[in-house]
């Protein structure tokens, strides 16, 4: 019996959804002014776009307050331990294929503990969304720093700033060899829904960095891209096929490559096709796209890379089909019997 | 393969009848000893004997030729008798080098058979084995033991000299040399090692030439050399009727799991991250993709408990397999099965410890890591195979269970039973209890921690259900609605109810089968690996007309109703275990009993006698 | 500051003198309970009465305002005799809004004082807590408590008119106005608050202006308002002379170790990931640089641990702290400390559990993951604090164990004892017992497992040091040579020797000092926070003529030698725990005694009340 | 007191040492012809160059074959727990800064369980030198595929081929952020010991992949860069400041950049400044030539990169130095007596 059937409803039309349908019953339990509910609603928003299925939708989280999302979403959803979704979101995927699973997770969650499954989970490209929420900060234990705060950060346990450089989440997907990579803000919804919408439809492990504001214990880490001046100099929105540009009209600015290293410059003092264009399907340029950041760069917004992967789950399900193909499906009854056996009567 | 055959073998010489016989080969790590036991076991087992045997060989991978830590062996007692144990003392010992003597010799009986292959015994083994002179020249050693000092090497090149092998190739038989010579001291049938000859080198037929060769040559001298004067014929043993296999615990652990998803029609996830001795689960099983159960290598042994929490949520078996040390790690992720209240199926196949101890040696020392190797109150049920065989019933036990009650079910075996063989009688899957995986479909008064009267089980539901939709997690949940609950008697209700729903597994369990009078002086209460040996100390006993019986356990939390009633049966209660006393204290907890343990850690499985021994002398205490 | 200030407050009504009181202050987790709380509690510190707190707060950060699960609250109980616990009903109740009215009404005597702030109870606030109507518009409410109806909002608001504050800025100040009231309910004096507005807020006028006014508005409230007849005084209690400080648990924990470096003169590391509620020893550990405590806040438990094993080997005390969850994880880490016998240091602050369970919340479930929740043979040393100042001792305690004995030494505190507070008198440093800490620079003959007789303990040698290079590791080694072996009698050998020497470790326990007679009826044993709630539950029996007595282990494993010999003295043993009875398992399993348990699991301290009435049942089934 | 001091015996002259000084008395236990033989007299014969007294240096390992490493070394040297060394060593340098400390992994001890504190340690940059053995396979449990096994590795556990694709150490490893990155091969006993030297003295995490042979489960998996036929054509030996250029003396070849996309070329067919120059000052195009690999681009081996970066152990002190500074060393009596006190009499 094939595990992957077993979900006849996948051939009932797919209901017209509204976001309504996908608010679950559950008092939302985020600080009042937490970058956590615009994410919430702009993925409750985007859900009835994918048109599948309510119940074949699962949301799978660790531990933190961005991993209380699954409660939120009326779905079928699991809030699993601290840094273990994407191991618990694989094995279920593993069970069944037949789902359309999200994985969120923070940065500490998701970097700190949770770094290795992370690691694996890419590299094998299982097919889920994995949603990292970056608030550079431990949110629900109240307030340590994280592996992506700054560098001399002052926290709870760091009275005298930490000591450890951070790690990009998009930098460290891309070497994990992740197949979707993109970065999206919490006071964009637009362009959240956007990033997400497309992080839904990739087949493979989609990997989404939001940076989500921790408004009780790390206020406006993001304000390079919340603060209207310095934004518009800040933020790099990422077009495929389209020249890196950014800044205001009457002050365009672009990348070009000396060599490896990005150079940034006025838009019309270097010819057109000098500008670096960005390709999504190009992990090398991705990888040193994603490594730029203010004040120096700009900071990317968008999708870095988009590219086809073998999918772990797609070749063991060959496999099985190939040695069913090959050998017929199993029976225990003969299993017992091959090899060498002896009769004693 | 007809039967006649298997007891057709020629006996010019005289031939003496034993009713069984304990013999070890041991050689270097390159010598190929494991598959001589193994395949004299075979031919064994094809004559009707039953069988017990013990591999042993070291943690290095190939450690260097002809040091003592490189030694490796495989002993076995078959006999035309029921054998319970690969046996205490050898009555025949093959050493293929000096390393390999030292570190035997110990346990010959004196007046047993000493092979030795004198071409190993050069300078260079001696010194490597600590040897200041060849012990061969020692003259007491040929008055204690049968030495038979055979030029093993030699004889072997010289049956190949024409052959177009290499020297290393040629070398490399010389363990059918020992094996053959072997099979005809026992007159145990060569047949099935030749027919396995075929299978295994089919593609090259000098090597299937050769390795038959040697085979036959090894016999031949037996029959020829005059240095053999007579050889041993061990009748068939009176078992059950019935088509049998050889069966090591590991396979049968993973053979188990593939009865239970075949039966249950559940898709299966097997989560693992290898280690010693539990990584021949995963490879068995990712040999049989044929049934569609999936193997996962993850990256660590967190990540493989989880997963398999995952497929679990999923509607699949989620199963994991480890080893102490892996087992410690997955505590947290059996944690949160135990609060979701899903199936998880954990293998721990428990080896020397703690830490990283003793890799490919055994132990029983997981008991109370398996009871409580968790935070907080987080109660699972947890099983331990008796046999080899045993293994494929209790892992499909275990999934039974796991599947009725919604619930995290733990199996220890340990190193001896995972690679230990015995003749199996091999099952009809049809005859096995039905698996009752009920998927809740109805949306009508649906809440996810509703639960089932009898088991106390809450709904399985598979994602993919319309109007089923929930969300479970770690936190506390409200009984019922399985919404977060910080509520204090909610708490206080659900630990309970954890707790009695593990309980309630006891109703699955058979009367406990006493090995002996229903009364009496002592009771010998045993669990795992060491049934066997404890089966032939109480046997002993009981020959000598002692008031003695023994209780075997396969459900060691919950315990079996009755135990309790026939603990009190007995004035002493002793407890073997290769651990410092675990069953025992949980047994005095539980029913203040002044149960005794007796307890050896060296890695290797209890020896009869020794348990013979503990049972005489707390005889004595009593009188 | 005076004392002769602590004790002035003016007071014009009748005023009753009582012994002890109970109250709660509950709102809104925006409200400022646990400040209130704490004010509170150092100003009847002050007032030199003894003390013991409850806080209580929600797992969420900030749960939205106004809902049931979003109530914070902070209980007190103080007296002028030996306070034994926070208390278990309430003499007086502050609540702050319908949803606190909701969840803490049920605690409060009949005929207690109950005081509301009106102005928090409008609709949507009613709606929020699930008040169909108003419960103040409740004629019964007044005739059951004396209810006191407030509008602190708006006298808080008045009180600042003329500030240069925002609103919101204004309206955070009404806590002080409930604490300035209560203050004069039970003439506590406000100076030390005073005080500590000035510290707290120094730098903003303004603010330090508007906290002073609205606490000396609601004290004058209190005296001016009609509403208010009459209120009481209670008496310095009868407390050993000396300086006292408050003291929680968790800052009690970073100071015992900071006492224990500084006496040691050894390096210390502490390595932790942030876990509730044990991340405030990190917290404080981390402020407190100038004592060259090196805090590591690790990727994850496993690296926290074993980072502090690495520092051990390095010739630094290593500790690691988390709860529940995150201690499961470091098994496999303490694990290696304990076959490399190395000094290692683990808090395990425990919470509500299985799995992630209530984190917020108290338990004492964790007992048997310490003793066992570990792979094979795994001994720690186990000890619990019986307060939170105890835990300042018992931190230095552990410290000292380890290095003595070269062994991890595990320490069971709780949420409870981690965040409660009380009086502390503070104790000299000299005064504590000496930590020794030799390790070994001679070459001569070293190696890195010979033992010291007394103690078993093997030598200690700081990397660095000429002549002692050696390699150890997680497999097995012999005895003395400390090399890696295979050897099966050496194996038994050392996992005895492991246990033994933490056996050893009774040398160190002082004998066991019973509260109440030396034999009777009933003794009451306890670990942990629930000592104060027994002892309490024991006098109250004791003070009716009762032949019960109580014993409180602060070493869990090994036990006290004397044990087993006391618990024979007395008909019955009861053993009251937050969990489904844990160390009436060991005891039972330890000495055969009939111990029964008193178990309630709900994540809150056991009330004395309920062990006051388990024990007299207990005492009833005797006759 | 501060634990950095009580090491006396550092003011005592380093002696003279020789390969055998660092030879213990144990018996070395791989199998005959592993790779880790080769590695472990590179190493034992660097060692005296280093000039640091023997009892100041410290091997700490995992479990696995190669974590068998420090019973072999004459030094200090702790086997720990599977993946765990990096811990492991930081403790002990947080403790211990004044030792010199070696941390040897493998493809699985450092890149399956331990890829999270591999990751961490990196970031931090915390003072080590780490050595990761990678033969691409679990040797020690006799033959799984690892993290590092090529995408349909068939193993034990894996008869049908493996389902997931590897990741690359050293790409892994500059992304975390590591300061020193280098391959070496087992079987270049002298580019061994050269890059083993220069990591050894790079201050902060230094990174060095070995490439090393199993024998026994996998091998020649590094043929490529064995057989003498493929290797001309395959093996990039980096040299700073100097252009990418391989090859026989008679068909050199070279790299050079189109936008972000290495190109082979035919040495002399392109100018000699358009080539490619190897900047190991340079992480983010060590980024990019850590991605090449045989066929379609030579194996570059050498220093992909050499920083400078914050040290996370001389932070943690200097903040210890700046708060005794401040406030002088700590006092417990003082600490007990501090904030709120009354006294009863
Ligand atoms: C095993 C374990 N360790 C530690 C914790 C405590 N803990 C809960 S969430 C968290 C970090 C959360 O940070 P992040 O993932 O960034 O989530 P955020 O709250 O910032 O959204 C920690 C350390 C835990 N619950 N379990
Ligand atoms: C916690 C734990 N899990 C699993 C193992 C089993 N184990 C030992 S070494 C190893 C992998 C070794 O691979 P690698 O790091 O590449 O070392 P190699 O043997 O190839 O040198 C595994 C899975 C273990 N010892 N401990
Ligand atoms: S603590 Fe921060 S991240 Fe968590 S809910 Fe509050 S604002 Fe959001
Ligand atoms: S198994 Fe492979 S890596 Fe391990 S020692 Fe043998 S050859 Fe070396
Ligand atoms: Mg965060
Ligand atoms: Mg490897």
């Amino acid at each position: 019996m094939s595990p992957t059937a077993g979900a006849p409803e996948a051939t009932r039309p797919t209901p017209r959804y509204t976001k309504k349908d996908f608010e679950s019953d559950q008092d939302v339990r985020w600080c009042p002014g937490c970058g956590d509910y615009a994410i919430l609603s702009a993925v409750q928003k985007m859900m009835p776009d994918l048109g599948i299925p309510r119940e074949d939708i699962v949301f799978i989280s660790g531990i933190g307050c961005s991993s209380r999302f699954p409660y939120y979403m009326n779905t079928y959803g699991f809030h699993t331990i601290h840094g273990r979704a994407p191991a618990v979101a694989t094995g279920l995927k593993l069970a069944r294929p037949d789902l359309k699973i999200f994985v969120v997770t923070g940065d500490g969650d998701g970097l700190s503990i949770g770094g290795n499954h992370l690691l694996h989970v890419l590299r094998r490209n299982v097919d889920l969304t994995i949603l990292l929420f970056n608030n550079r900060i431990y949110g629900l234990t109240k307030g340590q720093y994280s592996p992506t705060s700054e560098l001399g950060k002052v926290t709870k346990s760091t009275p005298q700033g930490s000591a450890d450089r951070p790690v990009s989440p998009c930098v460290f997907a891309l070497a994990c060899g992740a197949s979707f990579v993109a970065r999206t803000v919490d006071r964009n919804v637009a362009h959240m829904e956007e990033t997400l919408k497309r992080a839904s439809r990739h087949r493979g492990a989609a990997f989404v960095e939001i940076l989500q504001n921790c408004n009780v214990y790390n206020d406006l880490a993001w304000n390079v891209l919340y603060d209207r001046e310095s934004k518009v100099m800040a933020e790099l929105r990422l077009q495929h096929g389209k020249p890196l540009v950014w800044g205001p009209p009457d002050d365009r600015r672009g990348l070009v490559l000396e060599g490896v290293r990005p150079k940034v410059v006025k838009v019309g003092e270097v010819a057109e096709d000098a500008l670096w264009v960005h390709d999504e399907r190009e992990p090398a340029s991705a990888l040193l796209l994603s490594q730029l950041w203010a004040p120096d760069y700009p900071v990317p917004v968008g999708v870095l890379v988009d590219v086809e992967a073998p999918i772990y789950e797609d070749q063991v399900l060959q496999q099985e089909d190939k040695a069913i193909a090959d050998r017929g499906p199993g029976d225990v009854g003969q299993l017992l019997r091959s090899g060498e056996t002896w009769t004693i009567s | 393969m007809s039967e006649t055959m298997a007891r057709a073998t020629a006996a010019t010489k005289p031939r003496r009848t034993l009713t069984r016989a304990v013999i070890r080969f041991a050689g270097d790590s390159g010598d190929g000893m494991q598959v001589t036991g193994e395949q004299f076991t075979t031919e064994a087992a094809w004559a009707g004997n039953d069988i017990a045997t013990l591999p042993n060989f070291p943690a290095e991978i190939r450690a260097p030729a002809g040091t003592l830590f490189g030694v490796s062996s495989f002993q076995l007692q078959f006999g035309s008798q029921r054998v319970h144990t690969p046996g205490d003392l050898l009555d025949a010992l093959v050493a293929m080098n000096p390393a390999a003597f030292k570190v035997h010799l110990t346990d010959l009986k004196s007046g047993g058979i000493l092979i030795v292959n004198t071409a190993a015994f050069d300078q260079r083994n001696l010194d490597k084995a600590g040897f200041a002179k060849n012990p061969l020249e020692d003259a007491g050693l040929a008055e204690k033991y049968r030495l038979h000092q055979v030029d093993i090497t030699g004889l072997t090149k010289k049956a190949l000299e024409d052959l177009p092998l290499n020297a290393k190739e040629k070398d490399r038989c010389k363990n059918f040399f020992a094996l053959g010579l072997v099979s005809w001291i026992y007159t145990r049938p060569v047949d099935p090692t030749l027919e396995w000859i075929k299978k295994r080198f089919g593609k090259n037929a000098a090597i299937v030439e050769a390795n038959t060769r040697v085979l036959k040559a090894g016999h031949a001298f037996g029959e020829t050399a005059e240095i053999f004067g007579e050889n041993y014929g061990i009748e068939a043993a009176e078992m059950p009727a019935g088509t049998y296999r050889a069966m090591t615990g590991n396979r049968a652990l993973a053979w188990g799991l593939l009865a239970a998803a075949e039966r249950s029609q559940l898709p299966m996830v097997f989560g693992a991250y290898p280690i010693t001795p539990a990584s021949d689960i995963l490879h068995e099983l990712s040999m049989h993709k044929r049934f569609r159960v999936r193997t996962f290598q993850a990256e660590d042994e967190i990540a493989a408990v989880t997963a398999a929490v995952g497929a679990a949520f999923g509607g699949a078996i989620g199963v994991t397999a480890s080893s102490g040390p892996g087992i410690a790690l997955k505590g947290e992720g059996i944690g949160l099965a135990v609060t979701a209240e899903l199936p998880l199926v954990i293998f721990d196949i428990q080896r020397g410890g703690p830490s990283t101890g003793l890799p490919t040696k055994t132990e029983q020392a997981d008991l109370m890591q398996a009871l409580y190797g968790r935070n907080s109150e987080s109660p699972v049920v947890v099983l331990a195979p008796q046999s080899p065989g045993d293994c494929f019933f209790i892992a499909y036990e275990a999934v039974r269970i796991a599947v009725k009650y919604m619930v995290p079910v733990m199996v220890l075996s340990d190193g001896y039973l995972a690679n230990g063989s015995e003749p199996w009688l091999i099952p009809d899957p049809k005859a096995l209890p039905d698996i009752e995986a009920r998927f809740r479909t109805d949306p009508e008064g649906f809440f996810p921690y509703l639960r089932d009267q009898a088991t106390l089980a809450r709904p399985w539901v598979r994602p993919g259900t319309p109007g089923l939709e929930h969300r479970i997690g770690g936190i506390e949940k409200a009984d019922g609605s399985g919404n977060i609950s910080y509520d204090p008697e909610n708490h206080d209700h659900m630990v309970r109810t954890r707790a009695e729903k593990v309980r309630r597994v006891a109703q699955e369990i058979p009367p406990t089968t006493v090995n002996g009078p229903e009364s009496g002086d002592v009771l010998v209460v045993g669990w795992g690996g060491t049934c066997g040996a404890i089966t032939a100390a109480v046997e002993e006993a009981q020959g000598e007309g002692r008031a003695v019986a023994s209780v075997h356990l396969r459900y060691m939390n919950p315990l079996p109703p009755d135990l309790g009633q026939i603990l009190r049966q007995y004035h002493k209660v002793l407890v073997p275990e290769i651990n410092l006393g675990q069953l025992v204290r949980v047994l005095r907890a539980e029913y203040l009993v002044d149960a005794v343990g007796f307890n050896r850690v060296r890695g290797l499985p209890l020896a009869s006698q020794e348990i013979y021994e503990a049972i005489t002398q707390l005889l004595e205490v009593k009188r």
